[in-house]
């Protein structure tokens, strides 16, 4: 009567980083992935699969190497921090399949999976300079970390794509879970004309996303584009509608799902890295955009097109964007 | 109505001691009833009862004549019950109205209505002739007014049976004379007051009756004008007790101190000591007599070196120490029983026997190259323990807190004696002292004066001083305003030098 | 920038974050003016944040837009409640009141993410529709310069707080409730033998830090973020007890220290879009704060002593 | 056994082993009521700590930097200073044994020691701040240390970053000459990171007890803390005291910087926000009472749940049950004078 399989010959595990398993962010979205591929095969958490939180970077190796220990077949762990960790923990368990998100880790038993940021982040520059009607958008980072400035410089040259003359102003937080900064820095840039901010900060931009909220709610025609996930529910106002734009979508759950698979068939790309762009859907926006004009849904159609075919080379670092908007 | 107060019975015990062990105490309507009893002998307790801080173990209270259960301060107060405990119950950063009101503020639209409140103070001070500043801070007032402040929040509660525990300790002659005399109109106004002194003479000056009790027991309740102060000293300590210090001429040898000049701030910045000189030799006790606030604590702090000295000069030996740290005086060959023990004299969460060593534990043997010699310690307090009778719990193991004042003070005067200073600063070195114990400090006081070492004694108390010290100096408003041989004077003398007066001034000594 | 502009912007941040600091301060001067430390204020602000975003959250469909005040209530009620272990613990056992309020940290970290994921199955409140609005606030906010700064695109929530400090200065220094209040907390002694109840004042202190500061996590969360997660807190309660500190125990000096903080809190946000400044490293701005703080510390030091009591136990026996 | 618990000589061991066994006790009982076998849990907890001999290692390892942290904060208590900010001493230290463990290029006998001494320096340096202002000024303390913290974190997140070599996350690796870690040590530990720090926090630990109980320094500081006026009264420089005490206790904080950045990491890392070793200190020091070799013993326990608790997420216990265990101990811990009077009365009505 067990609706659960009862098979634990393949067994999964994941290791967050300190954000947490929910953090609307990588750690969530990976999360996601396992789950639908649990689902799909019957699985149950704690049998077949299972999720480590790291309360802080000592716990990485710790975490990784439980999963190690268990002989699990393979050990997933959201983002670029784990390099280090992944690096010293893989050659220690060569039977063991790890997958790390967001960084490149060189052993023949890892398979890295990196995102094409700055191409989704393109897009959503797009959508911005649509929607704004004062000529200033805003971006604001979590930490400055490179990881970041690809959301950063792609933001900005979708942006500049669709008009030079658009000013985007940026900040960094310095801290993925402030969201009273967050909602200081939004602030401040709406207060300076600013009605379009795309964040990439965590829980930091939980206040941005506040700030948009209060300020369309006082009727204020100001726009927040989310990240990694779809955000649209977390911008919701009271009268159903919400304050999120759009939002810039990393497909971790994609890169779990797939990765999970790939090892379960016997074909796991150890030592390879996997990049996951535009063309498999691995960044992307939603597909309902309920804030957004067809028009624009078909400009932005239109420039993934591009991109995908290799007519905008997107710039990735702040260097590269310097000289795209040359 | 026989008595407005009865305690009968009366038994409270605390971890390991009966306080009290089936006392009695009546009190007559309109009489200053004394009790009498020595250090830790259970008065404080016996009043904690009655005021409802503590619940008997056994035995019954009536006032006027019912039976009642003061279970709390509340309920004493309810009963006409006030009392002046022996540490001011005082709010230090509230003003004296501020204090008086606590807890039966008047208020108005739920706001205290201070003005009303010191309108009824002034009122009451004027009847009782309680001179105080009604917005003045207690921090910033005298002890003797903090004491008048006291009493007026028995008053302004309308106690009818008012309790003073040891209120003259700490008080200047003229303020102990001023007391008398409140307590007096006090009972002339109605009032039943229960005193509690260890000073036989004031008990002669204004009681009617005394009870007095010995280790927790009553032994006994005597009319005052019928026993002389012997007979009372005897019943209190259970043996005859000497009045008299006994000693020997002085034999004054070279000077040890001699200060020229010196001007010392209080810390409100106004000049404390102004101009003071002064000398004092090997083989003598100086006392320096004068009311409380006349610069005597600045002048010690100054000697000592815990506070700043504006002007003048200080030779300790023959070095001049004017601007040197507390320790090089130290070392020279000061000694210091500070006025205040807790404040300096000890360190009251060390164990006994740090606090022994609080001058000395750097130095061989107690320690080496830094490293402390625990042995040596033990062994050092473990001798001065012994030597001069301290008792404690748990002997040098014994948490300094946990120690009664009379055996604290005696561990500060063992450890600054034991050291046999050149000079012995003893600032108030018997306040709050039973008898016995005032004996035994004077006659270690007076054996240091004959192995040849100087002594300087600040006392507020004028039976001290002129019983003790071989001159006596005379500090007004931080001057020296006389110096006259202790066997010559006489307390009107002293009296109105220390009033300010100068007259008698050619009768003083100065060498 | 100009000035004006400058003003315009900064003084509304200024409120913003200033208003849970402020309410919590006041809550832990309740407590230190009746001589219990409270270090646990960081907790109580998570148990306040946390009842009321998951409060707000539950009652949403049904209540609407009152349901952030719904949930403030919940939030303020909640931090009392949780206050009464510190009381407990170091009232009745005499605990030492720095364990016990590292205890109530400990506890209100753990215990609020451990509820979330029983409630919500996640570690953090789902996000609510209604949170406090910035808002404008009539005829004031139609004063030139002075309205655009302080009465348009605030939260009714920091003049609440303000209002609270002046409430609480005349609770605190002009009513019996006041006196007797300090009383115990300088000498309880005194305040006993005026037939004051010691503990149950303390009681009182201790159990309006806790709606206060429950009060305080709950603005914050509701004006500041979307839900309640392990880092919406994040140290404010701790800035709210240097305030305590910086501001002398007083309700007035609170207020001050809590805009204080606010005001340079902003300032490192804006000093950002200042040209010159921009340049500098990121790090200055978000330490600047905090060093400034220090520097107002000394600038402004003197006997800052706080109640005399402050941390004994109260036992009737000792004297 | 009831004369035993009964007698107040005992009640030194007694009351906190008492408080642990509580702390477990209320922890168990939240499990039950939210449906989690509390055996399964600890079961979990004790395999996550001794399971393996891999997690051995890492037991000790995360309780290195606690016990430092620990003998920081209760060096301040025992001295009478309130020392919140043994977080930023922490970072502080942390960084400036990597700077020495990068840039000195000398033999490992004394490329650690050195790299040691400069984490101690740092964490003192940063201790000097506030134990200054305390002195000149009477600035409060905490006040002072709770603005340290943040001030190091940013500051030095900034220099990490300053470094050459550096990314935006972490600075280059250490020497080999500069690390604590021990290939000797990982590999009888099936490969953990367990280090030679914690033989460092040992020492610590003894020299801790050293100075304060046998040291006339020692005895200088305890007085300080108990009596300013008294020690002033002795000759003792009160304000120097002061200073001295809050720098030795940011010496131990910075020390335990070392433990992380040197032993389990070998390089300086970015951090967004502080890591909570500072307030575990607190925890630590308390339960320790204090005393140097008792908080060893509470910091092993603390860094036994932080170890153990992925173990125990492993069991499906969710995390934060760990942390709730911890507070219940602290807690209990600090309801001492409670369970005494509870143990007083053992036996008592049964008689
Ligand atoms: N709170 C207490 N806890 C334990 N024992 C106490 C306590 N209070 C008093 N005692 C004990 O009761 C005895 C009587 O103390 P009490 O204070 O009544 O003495 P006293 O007669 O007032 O002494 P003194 O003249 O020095 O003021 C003391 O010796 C002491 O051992
Ligand atoms: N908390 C306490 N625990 C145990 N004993 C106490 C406590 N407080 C006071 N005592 C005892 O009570 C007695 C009286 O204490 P008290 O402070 O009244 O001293 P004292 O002898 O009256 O000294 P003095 O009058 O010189 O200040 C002492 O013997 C002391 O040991
Ligand atoms: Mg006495
Ligand atoms: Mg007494």
């Amino acid at each position: 009567a067990e609706k659960y399989s009862e098979d634990v010959s393949f067994r999964v595990g994941f290791v967050t980083d300190t954000g947490g398993i929910d953090d609307k962010s990588f750690n969530q979205g990976t999360w996601e992935g396992v789950q639908k591929y649990a689902e799909e095969n019957k699985w149950k958490e704690g049998r077949q699969y299972k999720y480590i939180q790291s309360n802080e970077e000592a716990d990485y190796i710790p975490n990784l190497s439980a999963f190690g220990d268990d002989n699990y077949n393979i050990v997933i762990a959201a983002g670029f921090l784990f390099g280090d960790s992944m690096t010293e923990v893989a050659p220690q368990y060569p039977d063991t399949n790890f997958t790390i998100i967001d960084m490149v880790v060189a052993q023949p038993n890892v398979a890295s999976v990196v995102f094409a940021e700055e191409q989704g982040s393109f897009l959503v520059g797009v959508a911005a300079a649509r929607a704004t009607k004062t000529k200033k958008v805003g971006f604001i980072g979590g930490v400055d970390f490179d990881l970041i400035r690809k959301f950063h410089a792609g933001f900005a040259a979708g942006v500049h794509s669709v008009d030079p003359t658009i000013e985007v102003i940026d900040q960094y937080a310095g801290d993925f879970g402030n969201p009273g900064l967050g909602q200081q820095i939004a602030s401040t840039m709406y207060d300076q004309g600013v009605d379009v901010i795309y964040h990439a900060a965590g829980g930091t931009g939980n206040g941005a996303i506040n700030e948009a909220k209060g300020r369309r709610e006082n009727g204020e025609d100001v726009w927040v584009i989310g990240v990694d996930k779809d955000q649209y529910e977390d911008g919701k106002m009271a009268d159903g509608k919400s304050a999120v734009l759009t939002s810039m979508m990393k497909r971790v759950d994609v890169a779990a799902y797939n990765m999970i698979q790939a090892a379960k068939d016997g074909k796991f790309p150890g030592g390879e890295i996997i990049a996951l762009t535009l063309a498999d859907d691995g960044v992307g926006i939603p597909e309902e955009n309920p804030n957004l004009d067809k028009a624009v849904v078909k400009e932005i159609e239109d420039y993934k097109k591009k991109i995908v075919a290799g007519e905008i080379k997107v710039p990735a670092t702040m260097d590269e964007l310097a000289d795209f908007i040359k | 109505m026989e008595y407005i107060i009865e305690m009968l019975n009366i038994r409270k015990e605390f971890p390991g001691i009966v306080a009290n062990d089936n006392i009695t105490l009546q009190v007559k309507p309109g009489e200053i009833h004394a009790l009498l009893g020595e250090n830790g002998a259970g008065k404080s307790t016996l009043m904690s009862v009655l005021f409802g801080l503590y619940q008997p173990e056994a035995g019954e209270i009536k006032v006027r004549g019912e039976n009642v259960n003061i279970t709390d301060p509340n309920i004493a107060n309810g009963l006409g019950i006030g009392m002046v405990h022996q540490h001011f119950k005082l709010v230090h950063n509230f003003t004296v109205t501020e204090n008086i009101i606590l807890g039966q503020e008047p208020t108005e639209n739920g706001r205290i209505n201070t003005q009303k409140a010191a309108k009824e103070i002034k009122e009451l001070s004027k009847k009782y002739g309680l001179d105080v500043d009604p917005s003045a801070k207690i921090e910033d007032i005298t002890v003797g007014m903090q004491q008048r402040v006291e009493i007026l929040k028995m008053l302004y509660r309308n106690a009818e049976i008012l309790i003073f525990d040891e209120p003259t300790a700490v008080l200047t002659p003229q303020e102990i004379s001023e007391l008398m005399d409140i307590m007096r109109r006090l009972v002339k106004e109605g009032k039943s007051i229960i005193l509690i002194t260890h000073k036989l003479k004031e008990i002669k000056a204004v009681a009617d009756r005394c009870t007095i009790i010995r280790r927790g027991k009553y032994i006994d309740t005597v009319d005052v004008e019928d026993a002389s102060e012997e007979v009372l000293a005897s019943l209190m300590v259970g043996r005859e007790v000497s009045f008299v210090v006994e000693k020997e001429d002085a034999n004054p040898k070279e000077s040890v101190l001699k200060i020229t000049g010196l001007v010392v701030k209080d810390s409100r910045d106004l000049n404390a000591v102004n101009g003071l000189c002064l000398e004092v030799r090997a083989g003598e006790i100086l006392g320096i007599a004068g009311v409380d606030g006349n610069g005597q604590s600045e002048l010690i702090e100054a000697l000592t070196g815990l506070r700043k000295i504006e002007s003048g000069k200080i030779e300790l030996l023959g070095h001049d120490v004017t601007n040197t740290n507390v320790r090089k005086r130290t070392e020279i060959g000061l000694g210091h029983i500070p006025q205040d023990r807790h404040k300096h004299g000890l360190v009251l969460d060390f164990k006994l026997a740090e606090n022994l060593v609080l001058q000395t534990y750097y130095m061989q043997p107690y320690s080496k190259n830094g490293i402390l010699n625990a042995e040596e310690i033990k062994k050092k307090a473990q001798e001065l323990i012994d030597e001069f009778d301290v008792r404690s719990g748990q002997g040098i193991e014994t948490t300094t807190r946990a120690m009664s004042g009379g055996n604290q003070q005696k561990a500060i005067v063992a450890r600054e004696i034991d050291r046999s200073p050149k000079l012995l600063i003893a600032g108030q070195p018997t306040r709050g002292l039973d008898v016995g114990a005032i004996e035994f400090i004077h006659k270690k006081l007076i054996e240091e004066r004959d192995k040849g070492k100087a002594v300087l004694l600040v006392s507020l108390e004028l039976d001290e001083i002129m019983n003790v010290s071989d001159r006596i100096a005379v500090i007004y408003e931080g001057k020296i305003v006389g110096v006259v041989e202790a066997q010559k004077a006489t307390e009107q003398q002293l009296g109105l030098m220390m009033a300010g007066s100068t007259t008698d001034k050619e009768e003083g000594d100065r060498k | 920038m100009d000035f004006i502009q400058f003003i315009k912007i900064i003084m509304p941040l200024t409120l913003a974050s200033a208003a849970p600091i402020i309410s919590t301060s006041l809550g832990g001067l309740f407590s230190e003016r009746s001589g219990v430390v409270n270090i646990g204020l960081e907790g109580l602000m998570m148990i306040g944040a946390f009842t009321s975003a998951t409060v707000t959250v539950l009652v949403e469909p049904s209540l609407g837009v009152l349901s952030p005040w719904v949930g403030i209530i919940a939030g303020i009620i909640a931090g009392g409640l949780f206050s009464l272990i510190h009381a407990y613990v170091s009232i009745n056992l005499r605990a030492d009141q720095v364990i016990s309020g590292t205890a109530i940290n400990l506890l209100a970290g753990g215990l609020t993410i451990y509820l979330c994921q029983i409630i919500f199955n996640q570690q953090r409140t789902r996000t609510f529709l209604y949170g406090i609005k910035k808002q404008e606030i009539p005829f004031l906010s139609d004063i030139p310069l002075i309205g655009d700064a302080f009465f348009s695109k605030v939260h009714i929530t920091s003049f609440i707080v303000i209002l609270l400090a002046i409430i609480v200065w005349y609770v605190v220094f002009k009513t019996p409730f006041g006196l007797r209040l300090r009383a115990v907390g300088e000498h309880p002694g005194a305040a006993d033998s005026m037939g004051i109840n010691v503990y149950r004042m303390r009681y009182i202190g201790v159990i309006l830090s806790g709606l206060f500061a429950g009060l305080g996590g709950s603005i914050m969360v509701l004006s500041q973020d979307i839900q309640y997660t392990h880092m919406s807190i994040h140290g404010t309660g701790f800035i709210a007890l240097a305030a305590l500190i910086f501001g002398k125990w007083h309700p007035i000096g609170v207020l001050g220290a809590g805009l204080f903080f606010g005001f340079s809190q902003a300032l490192g946000v804006i000093a950002f879009q200042v040209p010159f400044l921009s340049k500098l490293p990121y790090e200055f701005f978000w330490a600047f704060p905090y060093v400034l703080t220090i520097i107002a510390l000394v600038v402004f030091s003197g006997k800052s002593a706080g109640p005399r009591a402050i941390g004994k136990p109260y036992d009737k026996g000792e004297r | 056994m009831i004369d035993f618990l009964r007698n107040e000589k005992n009640h030194k061991f007694v009351v906190p082993l008492l408080s642990v066994l509580f702390g477990f006790l209320a922890g168990a009982i939240i499990m039950i009521i939210t449906g989690i076998n509390p055996l399964e849990g600890y079961r979990a907890l004790v395999k996550g700590v001794v399971g393996n001999p891999r997690k051995f290692g890492e037991w000790f390892v995360a309780s290195s930097p606690l016990i430092f942290t620990g003998l920081s904060v209760a060096f301040g208590f025992r001295t009478g200073l309130f020392n919140i900010g043994a977080e930023g001493q922490l970072i502080v230290g942390s960084f400036a044994a990597v700077v020495v463990g990068i840039f000195v290029d000398v033999p490992a006998y004394i490329h650690l020691p050195l790299v040691l001494m400069s984490a101690a320096v740092a964490g003192a340096l940063w201790g000097f701040v506030p134990g200054f202002l305390k002195a000149k000024y009477k600035v409060h303390e905490v006040v002072v240390t709770i603005m340290m913290n943040y001030s190091a974190l940013h500051l030095i997140n900034y220099a990490i970053k300053a470094l050459p070599g550096s990314t935006k996350t972490r600075s280059v690796d250490i020497l080999p000459s500069a690390s604590l870690s021990s290939e000797f040590l990982s590999n009888i530990t099936n490969h953990s990171r367990l280090h030679w720090g914690f033989l460092i926090a040992v020492l610590g630990a003894i020299v801790f007890w050293f100075i304060i109980e046998r040291t006339t320094f020692g005895y200088e500081l305890r007085s300080v803390g108990f009596n300013p006026t008294a020690s002033e009264y002795a000759g003792m420089k009160v304000n120097r005291n002061i200073i001295l005490s809050m720098m030795i206790s940011g010496a131990f904080a910075g020390l335990a910087g070392a433990m992380i950045s040197v032993g389990t990491f070998d390089y300086a890392r970015v951090i967004a926000s502080a890591e909570g070793y500072g307030f575990d200190g607190i925890a630590v020091a308390l339960l320790g009472n204090n005393s140097g070799f008792a908080i060893i013993i509470s910091g092993m326990l603390f860094g036994a749940l932080k170890a153990g608790s992925s173990a125990m997420a492993l069991a499906s216990v969710p995390k934060e049950i760990g942390h709730i265990i911890m507070a219940f101990i602290v807690l209990f811990a600090a309801m001492n004078y409670g369970i005494k009077r509870f143990l007083a009365r053992l036996g008592k009505e049964e008689k």
